[in-house]
């Protein structure tokens, strides 16, 4: 039997079996809400921020593999971060720290990153109120 | 988890997509490689052995749908037969209409076909279909016009097994006079086709679906309908398609289909029941599930199931940990992105047209396979709903508790 | 002659028409049966498993042309390429030109897809040859318009072996900016073929012609090419050739490519000697013995003669009972009883292209069959010259001496 | 090995490797001439006839098996027969005589039909003259 799904890589098998963050968050500071049933993938990312910096993140995802697995990698990778460096976080960042995605797989990687802007962008807003 | 997947026994639930050779298959394939090889065309006692060999497969293939040998034209699959009907009718008949009426749950073969066919100035009707995947006759009875030159209209459905009354349909064509062709991939060999019956014009068959080799299908033609070639060239099939015969998958398929009128009745039963016993299961085991399709109207060993709230591709591949290899109507890989047309077309939203599973059984499914599916999917289902922003929160509850 | 004719070892010399599968071929295609028997479109490991199978041949088959994988489309053979690669350009192509070059000694795959192409209104112009087969380059090149989409001229003739100077022909095509494709069925595998070298877009080929299974070719098609699909239906091929892949007779191919590829060289010079031998040795037995087709020019393997006042078939049917199988340009047996039109377009009367043989060797030809072939086919000429109203009676006493 | 040849029944092979009446005949009364090169058969056939009745028959044919054989048997079947009776031998009655042809062949049995008639012809128009 030849290395099943080998398309993906061990690190996005690991993410995908033992999914880091997975689970809502209460009170977040931001909630980020993306993707579209259409195409099958549909991402919740939540985050807590302490003094400019992502101290939790916290995902909810309906989707395929990769999906699973870049929401899982992408919480990993804000937290500790200042919100500004989460920002540049890029789709191709965290398919990098996945070891990597088939072509066909980039679009679950472009959604994790939308899903953190989309949270972080929505911290942003509420803490322009809060001003 | 993935690395004792590769010591389990695999159990293959995906036989609507292809079935293994038969051994007998196989076995009587195997001279037609390096020693019985002759080219069928050549005049020489090489040609000529060969030339019969095709000749008892071509009987063999006529008599599971109760055809005549000279209406079978022996192809390179379902899809290829698929498109000689389509074309091949829609260019002879082009001067006396330009309209073709087909069903909106269609494989892909018809579908693109059809889509080809629209470029080149033809008209198409789909009919729809109701949310158990069936075709109301009077849809396509409705559809006709004077200028309709072909209803095809498949036998069952690949994805959700629906199957179409399409003796009804053959007897509409044949009053009004036009000509029907039915894609019987999902049917020949596992439950009763036969052309008079059904009053079939045109019927397309792979001998892939039914235990023969692949890389050869047929198309009926019934005598006397002029059809034009989709393969230009040599003069095999009496001039209706071209190529140096694959004799080895003729000769398998000849064998795949004496060895289905065999099997046909005991396999249909056997399956049926494994089928019942493990969409019961499920919902038994599992809330929000639902079958696709018609609860009754399907084939044997077909079970589409929506899994709310998960994605099927996920399933798909937490199965495949697990060794079990089964279908989803989700498409997260294919090119466009977009849920089965199959799905969509029997009611299903987006979401749930991702979520849904095909398990299709088989020759070597047995009662422990399905137990083990009963035993490992609800397990991957609870795992993936707990990961949804889907999952409503009472149903979180439940499937967490 | 019959009775013994059961027992002596069998001499095949018409591998032009087909080959026996190499035993490592088979031997490469027998787990893809009922083992890893997957649908390649599957996501599961059973599909995964067969993609990866596929890829690997696919490298294969465009290594042996010095193609890229990517460039490669499986087909269910020769006729099928051909008709994809005619058919696919001309309707890709109809808004910037409906003209066709091709030539008069093409394979029916290819002429036979043109004469549709003239009903569906393209224009087509055969380019001549000489009498030894070839074509004139400078003949291409005059026959090109502004309307011209497309040049298509063979690699090699099946029938008289003759090969073309298609590299030249590549070159003006290049330089007209007109796609070229050629049908190299008879040569890869056979000869060195290189698609840079010959400048060819698209190039056709076929398993069972270099030892590969039947029921499997391969169009290459230049990166950047735009075709349109013969088969449409799945996603298969890049969305440009549908149907469940078949993936034996792919592994098969792929196996035969890469044997082809280490023993060409060596097996074109072998082949060729033996042909010779056998050229010289029947013209130094028997008058009135012409080689068709170019004396230099032409492929390893092909010997076709045309031996006067005599009857292809009673010669093929004569050497049959003796255990020979060739073949022969008389055509006594197909429906129009018309004799070749390749030997007719190099120029021979109907009663010479009806005299002629074609013995075609391959892997398997010894020194010994062609002794027994020498010995044979002399006895066999005499008698049916003796019996031939158009045996000069100058000539008969000399064959009854 | 299955029975080469197998469209052919024994008949044909027979006289197809031995056929009868092989050859030219001196002085004949009458010479048939049929057929032609793009079909790729050719028969010429000889008889002599002594008192209304056809004692000698002979052939050459260029053409497949079917055709030397054809050739062959309706040589045979004239030979002892009335010049009238020769004339209703049908394609058919040669056909059959040899145990069948394939279809694809039967046109040789109508070009033997053809030549004998051809032959008979030929010798009528003679006679007539010498009346
Ligand atoms: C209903 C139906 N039609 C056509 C086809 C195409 O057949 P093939 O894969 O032999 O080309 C299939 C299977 O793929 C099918 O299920
Ligand atoms: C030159 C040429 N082109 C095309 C073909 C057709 O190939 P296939 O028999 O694989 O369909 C052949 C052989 O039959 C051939 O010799």
């Amino acid at each position: 039997m030849p290395n099943i799904w080998h398309q993906y890589s061990e690190k996005v098998m690991e993410h995908f079996e033992n999914p880091h963050n997975v689970g809502e968050m209460e009170n977040p500071d931001g909630i980020g809400h993306v993707g579209n049933p259409m195409c099958g993938d549909i991402m919740e990312l939540y985050i807590r921020v302490k003094d400019n910096i992502i101290t939790e993140a916290k995902f909810k995802t309906f989707g395929c593999g990769a999906a699973i697995a870049t929401s899982s990698m992408v919480t990993e990778m804000v937290k500790g971060e200042t919100v500004e460096e989460a920002l540049k976080i890029s789709n191709q960042a965290v398919a990098e720290a996945l070891g990597g995605l088939p072509p066909v797989k980039m679009h679950c990687s472009v959604l994790a990153e939308e899903a953190l802007r989309s949270a972080i962008n929505d911290y942003l807003n509420k803490s322009k109120k809060e001003d | 988890m993935r690395k004792y997947a590769r010591k389990m026994k695999r159990i293959y639930l995906d036989y609507a997509a292809t079935t293994p050779a038969h051994p007998e298959v196989v076995k009587a394939m195997q001279s037609y490689y390096s020693n019985a090889f002759g080219n069928s065309s050549s005049i020489h006692s090489y040609g000529q052995e060969t030339r019969e060999a095709i000749e008892i497969a071509r009987k063999k293939v006529a008599a599971l749908i109760n055809a005549r040998s000279e209406e079978i034209i022996f192809t390179s699959g379902g899809t290829e037969a698929d498109n000689l009907a389509l074309k091949g009718i829609a260019y002879t008949s082009k001067d006396r209409g330009n309209h073709i009426i087909t069903s909106s749950i269609e494989h892909h073969a018809v579908m693109e076909t059809c889509d080809f066919l629209k470029e080149q100035g033809f008209r198409i009707t789909c009919v729809p279909v109701d949310k158990y995947g069936l075709i109301n006759p009077e849809d396509v009875k409705k559809a006709i016009t004077d200028k309709t030159i072909l209803i095809s209209i498949m036998h069952a459905n690949n994805e959700v097994g629906t199957i179409q009354p399409i003796a009804e349909i053959g007897k509409l064509a044949r009053e009004a006079d036009i000509l029907f062709h039915t894609d019987a991939v999902q049917t020949v060999g596992h439950i009763p086709v036969d052309v008079n019956e059904i009053r079939a014009d045109l019927l397309s068959t792979s001998a892939h679906k039914l235990y023969g080799p692949k890389g050869v299908g047929a198309l009926y033609v019934r005598k006397g309908t002029k059809i034009t070639s989709l393969l230009h060239g040599g003069e095999q099939e009496n001039r209706r398609r071209a190529g140096t015969h694959n004799t080895p998958a003729i000769v398998g398929f000849g064998k795949a289909a004496e060895l289905a009128q065999k099997e046909l009745q005991h396999e249909s039963k056997h399956l049926t029941s494994l089928r019942n016993k493990l969409i019961n299961g499920l919902q038994k085991q599992v809330e929000h599930i639902y079958l696709n399709g018609h609860p009754t109207k399907r084939l044997p060993n077909n079970a589409n199931i929506r899994v709310d709230f998960v994605e099927g591709e996920a399933m798909l591949l937490s199965l495949d940990l697990e060794g079990i290899a089964i279908s989803t109507g989700s498409a997260c890989s294919s090119s466009n992105l977009k849920p089965s047309h199959i799905l969509t077309a029997i009611g299903l939203q987006p979401d749930q047209a991702h979520s849904s599973l095909r398990l299709s059984l088989g020759r070597e499914t047995t009662e422990e396979d399905i137990g083990r599916v009963l035993e490992v999917l609800p397990q991957i289902i609870a795992r993936l709903r707990a990961m949804s922003p889907l999952t409503k929160s009472s149903m979180q509850e439940k499937t967490n508790a």
